[in-house]
């Protein structure tokens, strides 16, 4: 299997007036092709940033310090590096070729519009080409019809609309739709588009299984229930196919059942569309149900990355053990991890789970320790199997 | 539908408060005793040989309620009083001084509602840059000019160094005549607009020129308040979740800024156009006074300063009428630009 | 010299306007009701809008012309006053001037008989002092009125109820105007019935049927009054006699000095109001012609209150401790002198006035017949204020001092220092003396004149018409405005004002008021601070000002004034 | 004391509220030190009546003996906007500490009770908030009659319903905090709910609110002197200072900005001292404003 | 076992205000007829989906919300409440029965009467972050309750707090901070000391660790298990984790739109649920091993809004064994085991 992402050496860092927090650290990460890949770890590990510096999408004070983020577009093609390209360049690809699903779905969508026009919104910006030509199909066939009165009224403004979208199909960058746009009244000329990509965007929100989506794409957020709502950001994330998708807990503020429904919803979605997915979560269950490779992050640094199966069965690192190790089982007191996560500002030397590791040696307060494999798949970053390769050491 | 409720239950609302915005007004006359208040009526001690006489015409020693009735019926019959200071009924007053204060309103309220909020989502969406601390800086200090002061430098700058580039008053005298003349048809008692409708391009702009000291100083300070609220709203805005939703849509930050941000962040700036109304009145009062531009606010000064009682409170009663209004008309568009309101779930 | 001559003809700006006389003022007419009007404003211009039967000649306060009455006679007892109407005026609106039609406009007058109106002036001579139509018992009869004033072919007669010496002047103040009788029924105004009579007595401000509406004979008629705005007139092109030297005379209301000063100096004014603070402003001017040292029938007085209330919260303790004053402290005449002589006249005109007046002795005033420029008056002199003070309460004003609080009226600032004169020169002689200033609202002021609240007001008089009984009576007579509010009251004054109206020979008349300047010097129930002359600022190009003391308009009559180099 | 310290740290941080520190600093010492900056004249009564040097209507410029020299009426203009600074605080905090404990009060009242008390309650404020303040105070003071005492009184009248608002608002958010519930389930009584719960937690938009305000309580009541409404000719007081110079605006012919003094020197004052205190409200906003203090 | 709380048929409706006038249009039947038994010592567990009324039992429990009718008994004799549902029945003496019910029923309590009973019952809520006054620090925040309550003279006060602190975790040197100094897990410790201060004998766990993360759960949960063996404490534990009841819980209730639909324990309920609705829900929790792929069915549809529930029994229209008279009657909560309870027409068995 190809990679389509390769993260290599990402730090992000974040200037604020009480001083630097370096939220990510040399972050290594390859996401293959049509795989899920899930990233857990605690509140505040970098979760959420690593999602958002493959968008290019951190705002000040934070910055990316280095590193590099290749994305492989179409398959046989160069990857190219996100972190390299111009800023128009990443906006093509956002929301097209990478679209990413957020946390707390009635904060993702802008309350002042309905939810057929957020929808749309995305069609209208990477789909244009398709749009115009389904207008085009559509003015001719209507320029086609019968003689009435209506028609001959109205076919010599559908003329200027047709020949506008063919300007548009044959230069895709053309400054007319923008330049339309801009006058009140021949806006109207470009309401076509907008009914085309409407109409996408319905049978979109049809797929994620939302029902009465007509009457639903009418609807503002608020309206919507807790699950409608991540429906409707899923359909948004998926309208133009992208060919990674990032998902950041997008199950987290919904219930058990509700999950259920949106989980298998993204399961059978993902395999439809061959794509690849970034799952982000906190919760190991669920991580256990739709992740084949998981990678565990503590304090900005991935600490072990394997294959789902394997990391259950047989984790590694310390904190990966800590972690599973505290998640309730009936009958069992569940097992805290003592300490706690440490101050972002004020992080350990060496080592970030140290301070709190029972196994923790010597060489772990100074030495950051390196990512390697230690059996296929199975990879880990700790000062107790350096040097060891596969089995397990406990 | 509930927002229709709402509707009806605000227009209800405004019964009572007008009720007490009367109680209040009149409450404020009881502040006068009945001699005083006979003595309104006199400008010259000569007069006031009569004043029993006054007293007892006008039943001012009668007990509170006898003259609250007779007042309010009054109002109910549209008679608010006598205006001393321009010799005519107070409602006559206000049609007649209406006119030139819309006329400055026409122009500096859309100067200071899309100026405030162009300059105001700038600064936002370029926080910390220099366009920023700009504008910071001019809206702090605009903020905290006296609108009187920065009307008397003004003048000292038109008047004295550039000596009728912008002069006071609403007509020159010239064209005050031909305004008046039978040739000039007075459609709406806006010059601006009349003198469009007649065709009168002097007329226009001997007007336009009229009004530009008094709108910049009307301006100022408003503006400057639009413009902080404006960017600290949009700055909030731009911190919300689906503005990053939008930018991972790939959308480019124009429109980022203007299509998802904008129209959130003017939610709370609606919200807070009755205080602009205010703002508008208080500036007004004093904008007008010191260019000798015969409006409402003009008018209310000089009543208040020659204590023309039926005046002050007609204006007051005026404005406190109008403001339940503007603050009803606020209400209603905030309801059409923030859906939750209009669908029902945040109504309070 | 003669390149000279050519750069002054260059210097001479073009007339701006030269077909219109524009004045900036401050201050709006209140009506244009001739009956009603009682300020300056409005009979300003009412008398250019209307004619009265005489007007005075020139500057002169005692000679008269005839304007609307082309001869006039007087019967020997004083009691008869016959007036020959003018034949072809004609009213603005076309109708003729009939005798009957002067008539009604001083029965009208007397019927509408607004309560704080000019009425009483015609009251007083026809039927009698202190008349007015309303009385305990309701409305006088009618008759009474109607017999006042009495048509004889083209004549016109008044009855007087006794002599009344200056009864021309009041004719020709704008309460004198002839209105048109047809005119003034058909816009609702008294028809001669009983009914109209009753319905029209006192009206409400505005209430009267003329009040902003005007059809008279005079040069100018009523094109445009926008209330609070300007008054536009524009020429009578019908008038009788010479027509008047501007198609229109518009006059602004402008609040804002700098603005009036502004037009004054562009020529955009031909006249505005400058108040004395800032004559200064303008010496050096050009362009402009001045007036100066014109008299005014004006003068404002210290006033002391004999019987105070026993409410009032500006007598400190009530009682001579030093904290306060007793309520009949200004009985004693050594108080009354002693702060007469702590006045500093000299500062207070030459400082607060600009120099812009003079000190009189009484309210005999300058420009008033009877006037005695020679009378004895009080001067800044602490020694003698001293003296007095130590002589009053048997000594215990001195030793043990005094508070109180003298009031003036918000926005002059002219009274207010006065009064901080006044308080610096009894703190200079003691610090004991101590003076506390009160700013007060106009009617808060009114009302504690009225209810005897204080000690000692500044206040003052303007004339009504030039004769001294207009002066003597409010300031001295014991039912008169400000003395009786003061309770101040001495029957031998009371005597000789009474006389002094009553008789008609100008010597006996000058013997009474010479006695009653003497008399109010000695009594000093109040004393003038000081009678204001005034300047005139117009534009160089207006000619043709004649000034008299007694017109209501600062420019003079505008029909007298041209625009031309 | 940790979040006092904060706050001052906050406070260092950023430059413009080092500026507005320094300016309200610098005018609370102008006011301490007034009997000592601009001492009264001997035999001078109240030191709070401007001292004058003649009664000359005319303007006198600045010079040795006036420093910022003498408006008309000769007021002395420094020692005018000297111990105008006196007057300035002196309304601004009365009105505003005033309307604090009213609005504090009232606005109490009616969030935490809520019900009829709160429509009561927000009726009469709604009938407050129908005039703007100017002209609300306009009109009382127009009724009390001008002078000091009744501009604050017509200021506090005209402006203590908005900060009703403003405290109920805010007690209604915190009202159904969980901390004010777990008090409630402690079985705490309501004055110690409010006093210890609600108010510590709401107070701070208020009282940013309120040293914004401060400001313009002066703006207003300047505004009101100016327009003739405020204290007797002579007192201490900024607003008043720059009416007397409303008719030396525009100097003689040849020299339009001869009176430029009378004007501009009280008007930057009172520019100055609002600014200040906007500049300080700012710099607390900021740092009050929860989303910007650290977790 | 011995009842510490008992509800019969307690009701929490929020009415819904509508119109031009504000009147109550329908109500949100949050708590609709609840009957919950907790024994003394017992360690209750309620679970259920977001907005099915679990909070507002919980608050209705310790009258924080004024139930719109039905019974809280609180360490009540059963006798007496079998007394007063006689009496009730009979309607023979109602003096009495008012009486009593004062006296007894936590229901009708007056504000006053309240205030002694708060010392027992405790909440502890969901979120440490909006828990803790802001503006207090750690020794007022936990002194609070002794102070309103006098429990004890000042100087001892502060001997307590250290002592409850310690209870939970924390030292002497955390006394004079502030709550935003602290870590989550901290925080929520210092809530539970706060509500441990009067020596309650009932505590209300309103959702405590889901605001937390794994590790920190498991300490809380730790810490939760040690207080109740330490101090005889009885908890209602309010959770929309199953795995965190299954894992503590003496007892599970499953709460549905208002309704308790099972009650029963943890092996129970996990191993042979009686309720279509507990089924669906044990079902659908993911379990945090890869190899356990549950045989899966994905409930269907949403959560019925609690301002009109469905007919009949509520979970009807989600339910695939749904008969004609699930879709009339509602079925009433009855014994099925011996520690168990179920509402349900056609129980699994
Ligand atoms: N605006 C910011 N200023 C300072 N630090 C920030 C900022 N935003 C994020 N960080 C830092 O980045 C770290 C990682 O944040 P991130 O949102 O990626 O965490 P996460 O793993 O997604 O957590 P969660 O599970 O809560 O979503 C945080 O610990 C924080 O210290
Ligand atoms: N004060 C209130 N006024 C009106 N409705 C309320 C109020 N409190 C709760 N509700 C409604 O009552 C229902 C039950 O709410 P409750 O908070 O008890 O649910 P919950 O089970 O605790 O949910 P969650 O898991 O989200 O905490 C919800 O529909 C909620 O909207
Ligand atoms: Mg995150
Ligand atoms: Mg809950």
């Amino acid at each position: 299997m190809n990679e389509l992402l390769i993260i290599r050496n990402l730090t992000v860092k974040f200037y604020t007036y009480d001083g630097v927090v370096q939220a990510l650290d040399n972050l290594d990460l390859d996401i293959k092709q049509e795989e899920t890949f899930g990233l857990v770890g605690e509140t505040g590990c970098g979760k959420t940033l690593t999602a958002l510096s493959i968008l290019r999408l951190i705002s000040p004070p934070g910055r990316i310090e280095s590193g590099s983020i290749c994305f492989n577009i179409d398959d046989g093609d160069e990857p190219i590096d996100l972190l390299a390209i111009g800023e128009e360049e990443i906006r093509a690809i956002r929301g097209s070729k990478i679209s990413m699903i957020f946390q707390e779905p009635s904060s993702a969508l802008n309350p002042v519009y309905t939810i057929g026009d957020q929808v749309s919104e995305v069609i209208l910006l990477h789909r244009r080409q398709e749009l115009v030509n389904k207008a085009i199909e559509t003015i001719t066939a209507l320029l086609a019809g019968r003689n009435s009165l209506v028609n001959i009224l109205a076919n010599p403004m559908r003329l200027a609309e047709r020949s506008l979208y063919q300007k548009i199909a044959q230069n895709p960058h053309s400054l007319w739709p923008r330049i339309v746009g801009r006058i009140p009244i021949m806006r109207r000329l470009l309401q076509r588009l907008k009914d085309e990509a409407k109409k996408m965007a319905i049978s979109m929100l049809k797929e994620v299984e939302i029902p009465d989506s007509e009457r639903v794409a009418q609807q503002y957020p608020h309206q919507l229930s807790g699950g409608m709502e991540q429906r409707a950001v899923i359909a948004m994330a998926l309208a133009c196919s992208p060919s990674f998708l990032i998902a950041d807990e997008p199950t987290t503020s919904l219930d058990v059942t509700i999950q259920d429904q949106i989980l298998e919803l993204l399961r059978r979605l993902k395999s439809e569309r061959e794509s690849s997915v970034l799952y982000i979560t906190h919760d190991l269950g669920v991580a256990a149900q739709i992740c084949d490779r998981i990678g565990v992050m503590y304090a900005g640094s991935l600490c072990e990355i394997a294959r789902v199966d394997d990391l259950y069965a047989n984790p590694l690192h310390p904190y990966t053990k800590a972690l599973l190790a505290a998640v309730p089982k009936p009958g069992e007191e569940p097992h805290a991890i003592g300490g706690t996560v440490p101050d972002p500002l004020n992080l350990p030397s060496g080592c970030r789970f140290h301070p709190r590791c029972s196994r923790a040696i010597g060489m772990c307060r100074e030495h950051v320790p390196p990512m390697h494999e230690l059996a296929s798949g199975h990879f880990i970053a700790c000062h107790n199997y350096q040097g060891e390769t596969g089995g397990s050491s406990c | 539908m509930e927002l229709r409720a709402y509707i009806v239950r605000r227009l209800l609302l405004i019964i009572p408060v007008l009720f007490g915005v009367t109680l209040l007004i009149f409450g404020l006359l009881q502040l006068f005793s009945p001699v005083e208040r006979a003595a309104l009526y006199v400008t010259d001690p000569k007069q006031f040989a009569n004043i029993a006489e006054v007293i007892e015409k006008y039943g001012l020693d009668q007990p509170v309620w006898v003259q609250y009735g007779h007042w309010i019926t009054e109002i109910f019959q549209g008679n608010l009083g006598w205006s001393k200071v321009v010799s005519q009924p107070v409602t006559s007053a206000m049609l007649n001084f209406l006119p030139a204060t819309l006329e400055l309103a026409i122009f500096a309220t859309p100067l200071i509602i899309f100026g405030g909020i162009f300059l105001g989502s700038k600064a936002a969406a370029h926080k910390d840059k220099a366009i920023d601390h700009a504008t910071r800086l001019g809206a702090i200090v605009g903020w905290s000019l006296p609108t009187f002061w920065l009307g008397l430098m003004l003048l000292m700058v038109f008047y004295g160094l550039f000596s009728g580039l912008f002069p006071p008053e609403r007509l020159s005298t010239e064209m005050n005549i031909v305004v008046h003349s039978e040739a000039f048809t007075q459609y709406t008692k806006l010059h601006i607009i009349d003198a469009i409708l007649n065709g009168n391009g002097r007329v226009l702009l001997d007007s336009l020129r009229h009004l530009v000291l008094p709108v910049i100083t009307l301006t100022v300070v408003n503006l400057a308040f639009i413009m902080r609220l404006m960017r600290s709203s949009m700055l909030e805005a731009l911190g919300k979740g689906y503005i990053l939703t939008a930018r991972a849509k790939g959308l480019d930050e124009n429109t980022v800024v203007s299509k998802h941000a904008r129209r959130n962040a003017l939610i709370p700036v609606l919200t807070v156009s009755g205080y602009i109304f205010a703002g508008l009145v208080n500036g007004v009062v004093i904008t007008e006074t010191i260019f000798n531009y015969k409006g409402l606010g003009w008018w209310a000064w000089q009543s208040a300063v020659n204590l023309d009682i039926s005046g002050v409170l007609g204006f007051a009663l005026f404005n406190g009428v109008l403001f339940v209004f503007t603050n009803l008309v606020v209400d209603l568009l905030y309801a059409r630009i923030d859906p939750r309101v209009r669908l029902g779930g945040k109504v309070t | 010299a003669e390149g000279e001559e050519v750069t002054e003809e260059v210097a001479e700006p073009p007339i701006k306007n030269p077909t219109i006389f524009i004045q900036a003022t401050i201050g709006d007419a209140e009506t244009m009701d001739p009956a009603y009007a009682y300020d300056s404003a409005s009979n300003e211009q009412i008398q250019t809008i209307y004619d009265p039967l005489i007007f005075y000649d020139g500057a002169s306060t005692t000679e008269f012309v005839p304007i609307l009455a082309t001869e006039w006679t007087i019967s020997e007892d004083g009691k008869i006053y016959r007036f020959k109407i003018r034949e072809g005026v004609k009213f603005h609106n076309g109708n003729d001037l009939t005798p009957s039609d002067v008539e009604y406009s001083f029965e009208r007058g007397m019927v509408q008989d607004y309560g704080m109106g000019p009425q009483w002036m015609i009251f007083d001579p026809l039927l009698g002092i202190g008349t007015s139509s309303r009385t305990d018992d309701g409305l006088i009869p009618l008759e009474d009125i109607t017999n006042a004033v009495e048509v004889d072919g083209q004549w016109v007669q008044f009855n007087l109820a006794a002599p009344y010496a200056p009864f021309l002047q009041i004719l020709a103040g704008s309460w004198g105007s002839i209105v048109d009788k047809e005119w003034c029924i058909a816009n609702g105004d008294w028809d001669g019935t009983q009914a109209s009579y009753k319905a029209l007595n006192d009206p409400s401000p505005g209430g009267s049927p003329l009040q902003s509406i005007a059809n008279g004979t005079g040069p100018f008629m009523l094109e445009r009054w926008d209330a609070g705005v300007e008054i536009s007139l524009v020429r009578n092109d019908n008038y009788w006699g010479e027509l008047a030297n501007f198609e229109r005379f518009i006059t602004k209301v402008v609040d804002e000095w700098t603005t009036r000063k502004l037009m004054l100096e562009a020529g955009d004014a031909d006249w505005v109001y400058v108040p004395r603070a800032y004559y200064g402003e303008l010496e050096d001017v050009e362009g402009l012609t001045v007036y100066k040292d014109l008299p005014q029938l004006t003068a404002d007085a210290f006033f002391f209150q004999f019987d105070i209330s026993p409410e009032s919260p500006f007598v400190g303790s009530g009682q001579l401790d030093g904290n306060g004053i007793p309520l009949d402290f200004f009985t004693d005449i050594d108080v009354r002198k002693g702060f007469a002589y702590a006045f500093d006249w000299e500062t207070f005109i030459n400082d607060a006035l600009t120099g812009e007046g003079q000190q009189v002795a009484s309210p005999v005033i300058e420009g008033l017949s009877y006037y005695n420029p020679d009378q004895a008056m009080y001067y800044y002199d602490l020694a003698k204020a001293e003296e007095h003070l130590r002589a009053a309460w048997g000594g215990e004003v001195w030793e043990k001092g005094f508070s109180i609080t003298i009031a003036y009226n918000a926005g002059n600032e002219r009274r207010k220092t006065a009064c901080e004169i006044l308080q610096a020169g009894l703190f200079a002689i003691n610090p004991e003396f101590k003076v506390g200033i009160q700013v007060q609202q106009w009617p808060t002021m009114l009302r504690g004149m009225y209810m005897q609240l204080l000690p000692v007001f500044i206040i003052g008089w303007g004339a009504d018409y030039p004769d001294p009984h207009n002066f003597v009576y409010p300031y001295m007579h014991s039912s008169g405005d400000f003395s009786e509010w003061q309770s101040y009251s001495n029957p031998e004054v009371d005597a000789l004002i009474e006389q002094g109206i009553a008789v008609v020979d100008p010597a006996e008349r000058q013997a009474i008021y010479y006695q009653l300047q003497e008399l109010y010097i000695e009594d000093v129930p109040s004393f003038i601070v000081a009678q204001l002359v005034g300047r005139r600022y117009f534009r160089d190009w207006v000619q043709g000002f004649i000034f008299n003391s007694i017109d209501p308009a600062e420019i003079g009559h505008v029909y007298t004034l041209s625009k031309e180099y | 004391m940790t979040s006092l310290r904060f706050m001052l740290y906050q406070l260092r941080r950023n430059p413009l509220s080092i500026i507005g520190i320094v300016i309200i600093l610098t005018f609370i010492i102008i006011a301490i030190f007034a009997p000592i900056i601009a001492p009264p004249p001997e035999g001078h009564i109240d030191p709070y009546m401007i001292p004058r040097d003649g009664y000359s209507p005319i303007p006198k410029p600045p010079n040795e003996e006036h420093l910022f020299g003498t408006t008309e009426g000769q007021y002395d203009i420094f020692y005018g906007v000297i111990w105008g600074t006196r007057s300035a605080f002196r309304v601004g905090l009365i009105v505003i500490g005033v309307v604090l404990v009213v609005g504090i009060v009232l606005g109490s009242l009616a969030g935490y009770f809520g019900g009829i008390i709160d429509e009561i309650i927000m009726r009469i404020t709604d009938i407050f908030l129908a005039f703007p303040i100017l002209i609300l105070a306009m009109a009382i003071t127009v009724a009390l009659g001008p002078s000091p005492d009744n501009v604050i009184i017509a200021l506090i009248i005209a402006s203590w319903p908005s900060y009703a608002r403003l405290i109920r608002g805010d007690i209604l958010a915190v009202r159904e905090e969980d901390y004010v519930e777990a008090a409630r389930g402690m079985g705490g009584s309501h004055l110690r709910i409010i006093t210890r719960h609600i108010l510590p937690n709401s107070i701070y938009p208020t009282l940013v609110m309120a040293s914004l305000d401060i400001g313009a309580v002066v703006l207003y009541a300047a505004a009101l002197s100016f327009l003739g409404l405020g204290a007797q000719p002579g007192y201490v007081d900024w607003g008043q200072m720059i009416s007397f110079s409303r008719n030396w605006i525009v100097g003689p012919p040849g020299n339009p900005l001869a009176y430029w003094y009378t004007v501009t020197i009280p008007g930057l004052f009172i520019l100055l001292f609002v600014l200040g205190w906007n500049l300080l409200g700012d710099a607390f906003r900021d740092i009050l404003d929860p989303r910007l203090s650290r977790k | 076992m011995e009842v510490l709380v008992e509800t019969r048929n307690l009701e929490t409706h929020f009415p819904i205000l509508k119109g031009v006038l504000r009147r109550p249009a329908g109500a949100v039947r949050a708590v609709d007829g609840i009957n919950l038994t907790i024994g003394k010592g017992q360690w209750m567990g309620l679970v259920g989906e977001s907005g099915c009324g679990k909070t507002t039992l919980g608050k209705t429990l310790l009258r924080l919300l004024s139930p719109t009718s039905g019974h809280i008994y609180f360490d009540v004799p059963n006798e007496t409440k079998d007394e007063m549902d006689l009496l009730e029945e009979s309607a023979a003496n109602p003096t009495k029965l008012q009486a009593l019910r004062r006296r007894y029923d936590l229901a009708t309590y007056p504000s006053k009467q309240l205030k002694a009973i708060r010392r027992r019952m405790q909440l502890v809520h969901q979120d440490p972050y909006t828990s803790l006054n802001p503006r207090m620090r750690i020794k007022d925040i936990v002194a609070e309750p002794l102070a309103i309550h006098k429990l004890m003279p000042r100087k001892q006060i502060r001997d307590r707090v250290t002592e409850i602190l310690q209870m939970v975790g924390l030292t002497d040197q955390h006394l004079r901070r502030y709550p935003h100094e602290f870590s989550g897990g901290q925080r929520q410790r210092i809530a539970i000391a706060r509500a441990l201060a009067t020596n309650p004998d009932f505590i209300v766990f309103d959702e405590p660790t889901s605001a937390l993360d794994v590790s920190v759960q498991a300490q809380i949960l730790n810490l939760l298990g040690q207080l109740k063996r330490n101090q005889e404490l009885t908890y209602l534990y309010i959770t929309h984790n199953l795995t965190v009841a299954e894992s503590v819980c003496d007892s599970i209730a499953v709460m549905y739109v208002g309704k308790i639909v099972e009650i029963g324990t943890p092996i129970e309920l996990f191993h042979s649920p009686k309720h279509p609705y507990s089924q669906a829900l044990v079902l659908s929790t993911p379990i945090p091993d890869p190899k356990r792929k549950r045989g899966r069915v994905v409930l269907p549809g949403e959560v019925p809004s609690p301002t009109n529930p469905p007919p009949g029994c509520r979970f009807h229209p989600r339910c695939s064994r749904t008969t004609e008279e699930c879709e009339r009657l509602e079925p009433e909560l009855r014994q099925s085991g011996n520690t168990s309870w179920v509402a349900c027409w056609h129980p699994l068995s």
